[in-house]
């Protein structure tokens, strides 16, 4: 079993060298820790800078330069700075290779749901929608079950959906897999340490398990 | 060329009148017209609809404005981080419009553009898109949406000129540039007026055509809301 | 009878303090010579400029520096340079206060034609179709007719449009006249030494003539 | 970051195929990308359905490709300077769609903002709205129009790093941003290429993300269409 930071491990060896990638909140922001210094790619933030650098220190702190989560960052040479026009043109014109992002449910078609909770209050979507619904190539980063011991990845999704067909590939605590064009989710990898079985139980929507599933390397 | 300065906030918004339609720059604290907001606040102007991408802090940026009961309509993407704002929410003084931050950044651009409607895939098949025509364009739905225009947009720059040019400093230019085009009136406080001459037309971000007034802001606070330092 | 210099003159008083103007090619680009000094405007080139200045020098000469017309020009102090796309923002999006062009053919009910000519070759419209259609306030600058004779001011354009119901005002060689919501065109004003039957004689579409018509002056 | 660089045009354009669409910026002869247009000469490319404002001159720009028959269709808002030009089209040689220039402008940053459709007022009730939808908002007509993508996009720039981040100078800027983000292969030719973070991120007008290719162009002609001086 993974914790966050084996996820976000996981997750950055997807990541090749060239890519312009936008990372989501929480678990998908720890990737770029785990991003081999030998590729070169570009961070964007939404808010409008492509070229993400390291959190600042106390004196370089600046109020002119936070990321979408409203954190200070630091640019890397080589950034650019635009408007948030310009910012969702990127992602609304696919120039962007690849959007990681949380989740709290994911169906067996590829549907995401992870922006509303009826009865909680809602803060809004920010630009999950945007992402979602333009990216070539979406990677989810999320616990394979909730606190409460209850699958996300599910036949349909139950929560109010932010984009539908979107989710390409899945990486949470327990395994790797890949929602196929036909639905499912196909196993590709597993945690280390984690059973077939375990996944098994652990996922509601439908499971495709073909051949030997090998243990993540990383 | 034509002198657009006010003396000050009071002044730049002295007609803005009760139940107008604003747009206010900024992501989070960042690149907000503080000034502006300040003088709203002494002004008092009541039942205000505001644009904007959020909704500021419980005291800071437009959280002030809602202490004061000033606004009646909050038009955003996010408005995470204000518990006044959910009180109010809650309660149902407050109304509230959630819009994907492209598809809000879009229809800004759209106003000042002179684009009535435009098509993205944003929202497809979720609740933003009720009510919204959905089209297909080359095997991929869409949906329509409208320009979004303002009665008065206020906007925050680095840098202008007396004739109403603005240049943006790292990412507080966000939501600006598209505010600053799409407002009737539009209010642009920077942080460094300069006169008419200064800045490098190559370097303009907002050309003054759009900036109807312009004044030299005091006192900026720049508030960080997620000061994050590396360890 | 005003020559192209006396209609550039006469148009150059509609000119008002603070405006954005944006000015065809030809009669249209002569208006910049004669706004008085004292009025601070700013002239916009729609290939991404407001803020245009004289002609160069030898020395100012520069190939990254054009208008709309190709034509060398200098900058302004204050001037601002942007993309096309953001031109015709601008443009479309009415934050051009005044806006003077050629024509072939007005009707009586503000429609123009100017960018073809049927059997001829076809250059294209250029801006002017985006100008026309976005527009807050049009002023045509031509002659009253064609050099065979043929009246320009029209009951409807026998020539292929470039914009239905756009044009405010007209100066001609003859004239001042108005585009009145209702169709027709009102006359304003006479050219030095012109009758009111020379131009009834010129306008074939429906000509409207209340009161006293004066002369201009400038 | 990324580094982009080619050699040279020859370089840049080899795999532009047969029967590729290409857009190409500039306004008239001003920003256009003279090092690609020669290189395509040489590579004798053929079929060519070309995005660009204007055609070029006779002996210059777009011009030289129209000589040697290498274009099959050019969409444009304005082609008057050219008799070569006008000699193809009247014998039927070569295609021809004329956009208004504002439309033009507007379907490339669509292509490359991923707007598969928008409504303009431009060309209402004209022969350009034949076939189009047309469709009322707030009382006014407008048609709707689709984006504009293009296999390659050969784009000129003043400065460049080797990131492909792009500052344009003067009005030389003109189609040139929207059309980077609106190719596949977008190719940049630059006056200066610089090394990366030489460029002040505030001033970049083409980000990067737009340009796959980028090499410093060479003995810049810059011809002028119309020298106008002073009297």
């Amino acid at each position: 079993m993974l914790d966050k930071v084996g996820i976000a491990k996981r997750i950055a060896r997807e990541v090749k060298d060239g890519m312009y990638i936008n990372l989501g909140i929480g678990i998908p922001t720890l990737v770029a820790n785990y991003i081999p210094a030998n590729l070169h790619v570009v961070l964007q933030s939404e808010n409008g800078l492509l070229g993400i650098g390291p959190f600042p220190t106390e004196e370089q702190v600046d109020p002119d330069l936070i990321n979408a989560g409203k954190q200070t960052i630091t640019m890397l040479p080589g950034s650019a700075l635009f408007s948030s026009a310009e910012s969702f043109a990127m992602i609304r014109g696919g120039h962007i290779d690849l959007t990681i992002l949380g989740a709290m449910e994911v169906s067996e078609n590829g549907d995401i749901a992870n922006w509303k909770v009826p009865g909680k209050m809602v803060k809004g979507m920010g630009g999950a929608m945007d992402l979602v619904a333009s990216a070539s190539h979406i990677i989810v980063a999320m616990q394979h079950c909730s606190k409460d011991g209850a699958s996300k990845l599910l036949k349909e999704c139950t929560l109010p959906i932010t984009g539908l067909r979107c989710v390409k590939r899945i990486v949470t605590d327990l395994a790797v897999l890949d929602v196929v064009p036909t639905g499912g989710f196909k196993l590709l990898e597993r945690a280390p340490g984690v059973s077939i079985e375990q996944i098994k139980n652990a996922t509601a929507g439908k499971l495709i398990i073909e051949g030997e599933i090998p243990e993540m390397t990383f | 060329m034509i002198n657009k300065v006010v003396r000050d906030a009071d002044e730049a918004v002295q007609d803005i009148p009760d139940n107008a339609v604003l747009m206010l720059g900024g992501f989070g604290l960042s690149g907000i017209p503080e000034n502006c907001i300040a003088a709203l606040l002494r002004k008092g102007v009541k039942g205000l609809t505001c644009i904007s991408n959020n909704a500021g802090v419980d005291d800071f940026g437009i959280g002030l404005l809602l202490k004061t009961r000033q606004v009646k309509k909050m038009i955003s993407s996010y408005v995470g981080e204000n518990e006044e704002f959910e009180r109010q929410l809650l309660s149902g003084e407050l109304e509230v419009e959630l819009i994907p931050q492209g598809t809000l950044a879009e229809r800004c651009r759209a106003g000042g553009a002179g684009i009535p409607a435009f098509y993205t895939p944003a929202g497809v098949g979720t609740e933003v898109a009720q009510g919204k025509e959905v089209r297909e364009f080359h095997g991929k739905k869409y949906l329509m949406e409208h320009w979004l225009r303002a009665d008065f947009s206020l906007v925050k720059a680095w840098k202008g000129d007396t004739t109403g040019n603005l240049i943006y400093r790292g990412t507080s230019r966000n939501f600006n540039p598209m505010m600053a085009a799409a407002g009737k009136i539009t209010i642009a406080e920077v942080e460094e007026l300069v006169p008419v001459g200064e800045l490098d037309p190559n370097q303009i971000h907002t050309p003054g055509i759009y900036v109807q007034r312009i004044f030299q802001g005091k006192h900026y606070e720049k508030r960080i809301e997620q000061r994050t330092i590396r360890k």
